[in-house]
């Protein structure tokens, strides 16, 4: 791989969706490097989490490709994707309700573990075509697995205490640590989509996709997770795209910003560049009130 | 007998090799903690304990009803006659809802905790299976009125029937059909749910062709099924003049209104799971002129028969009893006439008196249980007539 | 040839059974995206209410067409209201819940009801099974190859009642106020709810037409096997909803093709190989289907919301 | 303090013991057996299917049918091994050998199946799924109704009686320590991961496909060991013992006791089979003989009911998803 490339972490290349006759999304290109923040923006309805879902491997699309480190991804599923370096926190918040706090972050800490057959090996066994003795791996994998749970080896109870150690990291980062506890369904709004980011970082991404993280979060909460994300990517060496409805908001930490309505990319460039954009303008004030489309100055 | 541990399967599991167990060791049963015997007879006591097991819940629940009906009226006039030696006769029932677990239940409840002297017990071949393994282990002897599989009494020597067995059954039926009723060519519809009806099958196949017959195809069905025009069409190609199907009246019924609905102009033959008044009322008039046999009619000249019947009305009703009845009727005849000839209350001395039994003159027939403990004794085949079903001959051993 | 063509017209009158129970299932699932298991149970008990009320009629003297209307009417309501008493009280109040608590609800109802008519109390019939009495008189409407294949009324009859009853609904679906808002709660209650659509009323008369549905296919049921019993509600009702799901559930048309498809497959298989294989034929061509094209034969496929 | 190494294995080592001294104590008393055995074999069953029903939240409702491929499966192996021993042990030292591979067997041989039934569920969800389930039980009976081999309808009788209170409660034992330690492992977390949101799971890089297939497969292989203890303890098996209604009576088990709890499964399941033959024999004793019948005839309605009134007042079951050994959650719930 060439060396300017090597810091891409996610690329779309014309990807389209079609739904029933319908373009849910056409021709969208973008692309994250390491330590880029991202914005996502558009009307409601405008495809931002056919977006994701595509990019994440929950849609297939109909044309055009996606690439997670310089790798193709098109035809995985989402697992996958997400074991590629790509994590995601979603929309309408989908924690796993019943479990902990620090359970829900313990799920993603997969790459912890330190399975028979290394993870690269298993990939690389995929790739080259050798499909069935992957699956094979992965099965004796799990079931070695089990094996070592079933016996409490003491490799196994170690690594437990690893995982936890790292999931209580995460909590503590994302100002959880207290909460650890707790079951996700019984937290405050505002934490449970903190932890969401939390249970992404747990599966070591590379590139993270935030689905609207601060929707439903007053004025004050909203700048203090902005911050919070900023921090995230210098910390981790993330790239980061975030889908948010308040323009004002992307348009004040993102370096470059993707608009989409109707499922086309309108506009794309910095901050000043798309609030130039008369397509964006209009966009906008066609959806009722234009939240302030200029005014991020 | 012993046989040697395949090699294979020594290797599997990673030992040397393997060897006869020895005889010494472990003589019949394996060696898994043993039923025990019942051992001292318990005080001296005025009451003689027998058990029956019966379907009393459950589809089968009017077989268990009639069964008890039939066991209760046989020891009523046992006690009435003086009992045993002086000793009342009274009986335990416990219900298996039809499941042959729970029958091998109740029997090791009868023979451990009740103490009973004798089983009396099961209508279900099944269920009867399940109980011989445990009486038989335990050495206590059992009698059922109306288990007809062939594999119930082989079970053991201490397990006894008062009925013919199934492949006289479906002998007699193959006899009658072919030298009364004259017929060449016979398709046979089974359930296949069910081993008596599968058990029937094959003995008629086989005796039906010995006598110069041709059986002209076979069929199945599942119990419950109420679609049986998809087997009968497949027969009909054949062009039998008799169906022979030896399965219960539930689904009886239906297969010969069908089997006139598709214009099937055979004769209908059955077994013993016709009996039931319900035959003519799910069979309507489809099901006239058909035959089947039975363990007894209670059209029946034979006086035990008739003082049975009398009995029996006077105590139900006027209800006529089913063979069910009659059968259970003499199961627990014999079994007071065996503890009456028996040395002792011991197991192997009552086993010894029933194998004894002999020209015995039963409600369902003059019975001799033969050197594997099965009773000999004619059957009877019916003729639906009207919706009623009338004695049209007998069929001899 | 004339067993071919017989077994054909067996497949069909099997499948026309098979075909109007499914009819009901698809309308609930259409609306609910729930599988009422209990569907065939509630064909049981208007089988039962007909042959009840059949009973009346007989001993007032024969069958008019005048009665027969009313035994079907008479089942038809009083499945319709049962169909109702358990939308509201067993299945409404789980609507917001996980859907596997309905479908828990909806077996334990199954299972409540065929165990329980099998108890003798009271009004309650017991395990024995009855006949249903001939309330249309069986006469041979057609005859084949000589006598050889016999097409009977009864035959006709129902499958008249199954494609009419085909017609009705798809006509009521698709062309009806009614039919809108039954395709609106079908393809998200809250919204439709939303748009000023009663949902509660469209999901319960939903329900009751099923149900009714349900008892009028019990009694065409009973009308050819004659035979009925407590736990006949689960066979057909299983048949039925893979009958449905072959065709692709929540499809009208698709529902009717599936069970002639699955009558006809299970008499071929009886007539032509081993016949004592016919459930597992079903169920295994029911997991073929669901293997090969999940959404059924005229199912569309739907992307789940993420 | 427990060395690391040994945490693993030492329970197993104490409910041996503890079994032991149970089987010289009991051991003798038939009927007590026979009721213990089955409310063991019953909480393998109920244990074994709160896996797939309870943690993973996938449908299964044909466990019979798992349970009677072990049977038969065990059973049949068991059969012609009645009268052999392994050369250089003692003769009941052999029996319990070979009955363990027998089990062992049919353990396999269900967990076989419940792969392959497992396989559909990587496009089949929720009540597609369970009619699968439904289909693979019935498809099982029929199979087994139509081998000559396996007896046909008759059954099978006459494999050797090796089951005993000792074998019968450590597999039961051990299924619930298997699932215990499941849960508290990272593919617990992933399996309860899946019931809660498999899309989020998925999203979180759990191959949920191959999840919920491993999830079938160590129910089924419980649901096989049970139905190998089963055909060692009942002198008869045939397919009328493995139909819809014993799947149904395992789910109402795992539903009752609250669909993901371990504790709950065993608890209903204790309760479940014990109330009956209670009641059964309590009402024989004090309204006469025969009186129980009716405790028989009510069961399937009531158990009909019970779902239903469950799911509607209170469908988290008797438990809800918490566990006795649940001490963390207990800490956390308090302020």
């Amino acid at each position: 791989m060439s060396a300017p490339a090597s810091d891409v972490l996610l690329e779309a290349r014309s990807a389209s969706i079609v739904f029933g006759g319908l373009k849910a999304l056409s021709e969208f290109s973008l692309t994250v490097r390491k330590g880029e923040l991202l914005g996502l923006i558009g009307p409601n309805g405008a495809g931002k989490t056919t977006a994701f879902n595509v990019l994440t491997g929950v849609y297939q699309p109909t044309s055009g490709e996606v690439r997670v480190c310089g790798e193709r991804v098109n035809g995985m599923r989402p697992f996958q994707v997400n074991r590629r370096g790509l994590a995601r926190t979603f929309q309408n918040i989908r924690l796993f309700k019943s479990l902990t706090a620090l359970d829900n972050v313990k799920v993603a800490c997969l790459a912890e573990t330190h399975p028979l057959f290394s993870r690269a090996r298993v990939e690389s066994l995929q790739r080259s075509g050798l499909r069935p003795l992957a699956t094979a791996l992965d099965a004796a994998n799990d079931y070695y697995d089990w094996w070592r749970a079933l016996l409490l080896t003491p490799g196994f109870q170690a690594e437990e205490e690893a995982l936890t150690a790292k999931a209580l990291a995460l909590l503590e980062v994302m100002g959880l640590a207290g909460r650890a506890h707790e079951e996700a369904r019984n937290l405050p709004y505002g934490e449970q989509r903190r932890l969401e980011i939390a249970r992404a970082l747990g599966t070591r991404p590379k590139v993270l996709l935030l689905d609207e993280p601060a929707a439903g979060m007053n004025t004050r909460e909203k700048a203090e997770l902005m911050v919070l994300i900023g921090q995230l990517r210098d910390r981790f060496g993330l790239g980061i795209l975030v889908i948010e409805h308040d323009m004002k908001l992307v348009m004040g930490i993102c370096e470059r910003i993707t608009v989409l309505d109707h499922g086309e990319t309108i506009a794309a460039g910095t901050g000043a560049e798309v609030r130039a954009n008369p397509k964006v303008v209009e966009a906008y004030l066609g959806d009722a009130p234009a939240p302030g489309a200029g005014g991020a100055a | 007998m012993r046989s040697l541990l395949p090699a294979l399967l020594a290797a599997a599991s990673l030992l040397a090799g393997c060897e006869k167990k020895q005889p010494a060791q472990a003589p019949a049963a394996p060696a898994t903690p043993e039923l025990k015997a019942p051992a001292a007879p318990p005080p001296a006591s005025d009451v003689i304990l027998l058990g029956e097991v019966g379907s009393l819940t459950g589809a089968e629940a009017t077989f268990g009803q009639s069964t008890h009906e039939g066991i209760q009226l046989a020891l009523e006039q046992a006690n009435a006659a003086g009992g045993v030696n002086g000793k009342k006769l009274e009986v335990r029932v416990y219900d298996d809802q039809g499941k042959p677990e729970e029958a091998a239940n109740a029997a090791v409840r009868l023979i451990n905790q009740d103490k009973v002297k004798l089983i009396l017990g099961e209508v279900a071949s099944t269920n009867s299976l399940a109980m011989a393994d445990k009486a038989q282990a335990a050495k206590v002897p059992m009698v059922s009125p109306s288990s007809t599989n062939e594999a119930v009494t082989q079970k053991g020597d201490y397990i006894f029937r008062v009925c013919f067995i199934d492949p006289f059954q479906g002998y007699a039926m193959a006899k009658f059909a072919r030298e009364t009723l004259k017929l060449q060519n016979v398709a046979v519809l089974q359930d296949n749910k069910s081993a008596y009806s599968t058990g029937l099958t094959g003995v008629f196949q086989l005796r039906f062709a010995e006598m110069g017959g041709k059986v002209a195809g076979v069929e199945s069905y599942s119990k419950g099924d109420t679609d049986f025009r998809a087997q009968l069409t497949a027969l009909k190609k054949a062009k039998p003049d008799g169906i022979y199907i030896p399965g219960y009246y539930t689904d009886v019924g239906l297969i010969a209104r069908q089997a006139q609905e598709l214009g099937l102009k055979a004769v209908l033959l059955g077994g013993d799971g016709w009996e039931s008044e319900k035959l003519f009322e799910l069979g309507g008039s489809a099901v006239d002129g058909s035959y089947y046999t039975n363990h007894y009619s209670p059209d029946s000249p034979n006086p035990a028969t008739q003082a049975f019947i009398s009995a029996y009305k006077a105590k139900h009703n006027g209800k006529v009893p089913d063979s069910l009845a009659a059968l259970a009727y003499d199961a627990a005849n014999v079994a007071v006439a065996a503890l009456r000839k028996s040395k002792s209350l011991e197991g192997p001395d009552i086993r010894d008196a029933l194998a004894q039994t002999k020209d015995f003159d039963g409600a369902a027939g003059k019975l001799t249980l033969d050197e594997k403990r099965n009773a000999t004794k004619p059957a009877v085949v019916l003729k639906v007539e009207n919706g009623k079903a009338v004695f049209a001959a007998s069929v001899s051993p | 040839m004339s067993d071919f063509l017989q077994h054909v017209i067996n497949g069909l009158s099997a499948g026309t059974i098979y075909a109007l129970v499914a009819l009901g299932y698809t309308m609930v699932y259409g609306v609910l995206k729930l599988i009422n298991f209990a569907h065939g149970d509630v064909m049981m008990m208007g089988t039962y209410v007909g042959y009840a009320s059949a009973l009346q009629f007989k001993q007032r003297g024969g069958f008019g067409m005048a009665s027969v209307l009313a035994i079907f009417f008479l089942s038809m309501a009083a499945c319709a209201a049962v169909g109702w008493l358990i939308e509201r009280f067993a299945y409404r109040p789980l609507r917001e819940k996980p859907k596997l608590t309905a479908l828990i609800t909806a077996i334990g109802i199954s299972f409540a009801v065929s165990y329980g008519f099998q108890m003798d109390w009271g009004f309650l019939p017991g395990p024995n099974p009855r006949a249903f009495p001939e309330v249309i008189r069986r006469q041979p409407w057609l005859t084949l190859l000589d006598g050889e294949v016999t097409l009977w009324n009864w035959q006709v009859i129902s499958f008249a009642v199954a494609l009419g009853l085909m017609a009705g609904l798809q006509y009521l679906v698709f062309r009806t106020r009614f039919g809108r808002a039954m395709r609106a709660v079908s393809h998200d209650h809250r919204t439709a709810a939303l748009l000023g659509i009663h949902t509660d009323r469209v999901i319960a008369v939903t329900f009751m037409l099923g149900s009714a549905l349900a008892a009028g296919a019990g009694i065409l049921f009973a009308i050819k096997d004659v035979k009925i019993e407590p736990l006949m509600g689960t066979q057909q009702g299983l048949k039925a909803f893979v009958a449905a799901v072959i065709g692709g559930i929540g499809n009208v048309p698709g529902a009717v093709v599936g069970a002639v498809l699955l009558g006809l497959v299970e008499e071929f298989v009886v007539g032509y190989t081993a016949s004592s294989w016919r459930d597992a034929v079903a169920f295994g061509f029911l997991i073929l289907v669901l293997l090969l094209r999940p959404e059924g034969l005229f199912g569309r496929v739907t992307a789940e919301k993420v | 303090m427990v060395p690391p190494g040994l945490r693993g294995v030492l329970p197993v080592v104490l409910a041996c013991l503890a079994l032991a001294a149970g089987q010289r104590l009991f051991g003798g008393q038939e009927f007590f057996v026979y009721v213990a055995s089955l409310v063991g074999v019953n909480v393998v069953l109920a244990v074994s299917l709160n896996v797939v029903n309870g943690m993973t939240g996938q449908f299964s409702i044909g466990h019979a049918g798992f349970m009677a491929v072990g049977a038969y499966a065990a059973g049949r192996l068991s059969l012609p091994l009645g009268d052999v021993a392994v050369s250089g042990l003692p003769v009941a030292a052999s029996d319990q050998l070979l009955f363990a591979v027998s089990l062992l067997a049919g353990g396999v041989a269900a967990a076989a199946c419940g792969f392959v039934v497992g396989l559909p569920s990587l496009r089949l969800k929720g009540d597609y799924l369970a009619i699968v389930t439904l289909g693979f039980g019935e498809i099982v009976r029929v199979i087994i109704q139509n081998t000559p081999a396996l007896g046909g309808a008759l059954g099978l009788s006459g494999i050797p009686q090796r089951g005993s209170l000792f074998a019968v409660w450590l597999c039961a034992f051990l299924a619930v320590l298997v699932a215990r330690r499941i849960a508290e492992s990272s593919h617990g977390r992933s399996l309860t991961a899946i019931r809660e949101d498999e899309v989020a799971a998925e999203a979180m890089g759990v191959n949920t496909t191959a999840y919920k297939v491993r999830a079938f497969v160590v129910s089924a292989f419980f649901a096989g060991v049970a139905g190998g203890l089963f055909a060692h303890f009942v002198p008869i098996i045939n397919p009328g013992s493995f139909t819809f209604v014993k799947s149904m009576e395992v789910v109402v088990m795992v539903v009752a006791g609250g669909l993901g709890s371990t504790t709950g499964s065993i608890l209903a399941a204790v309760v479940l089979t014990l109330l009956p033959e209670a009641l059964r024999s309590g009402f024989n004793r004090f309204a006469g003989e025969g009186a129980g019948a009716v405790v028989d005839q009510v069961r399937m309605p009531v158990y009909g009911l019970l779902l239903v009134v469950l799911m509607l007042a209170r469908p988290q079951g008797l438990f809800g998803t918490r566990e006795l050994w649940d001490r963390r959650k207990g800490q956390g719930a308090r302020p």
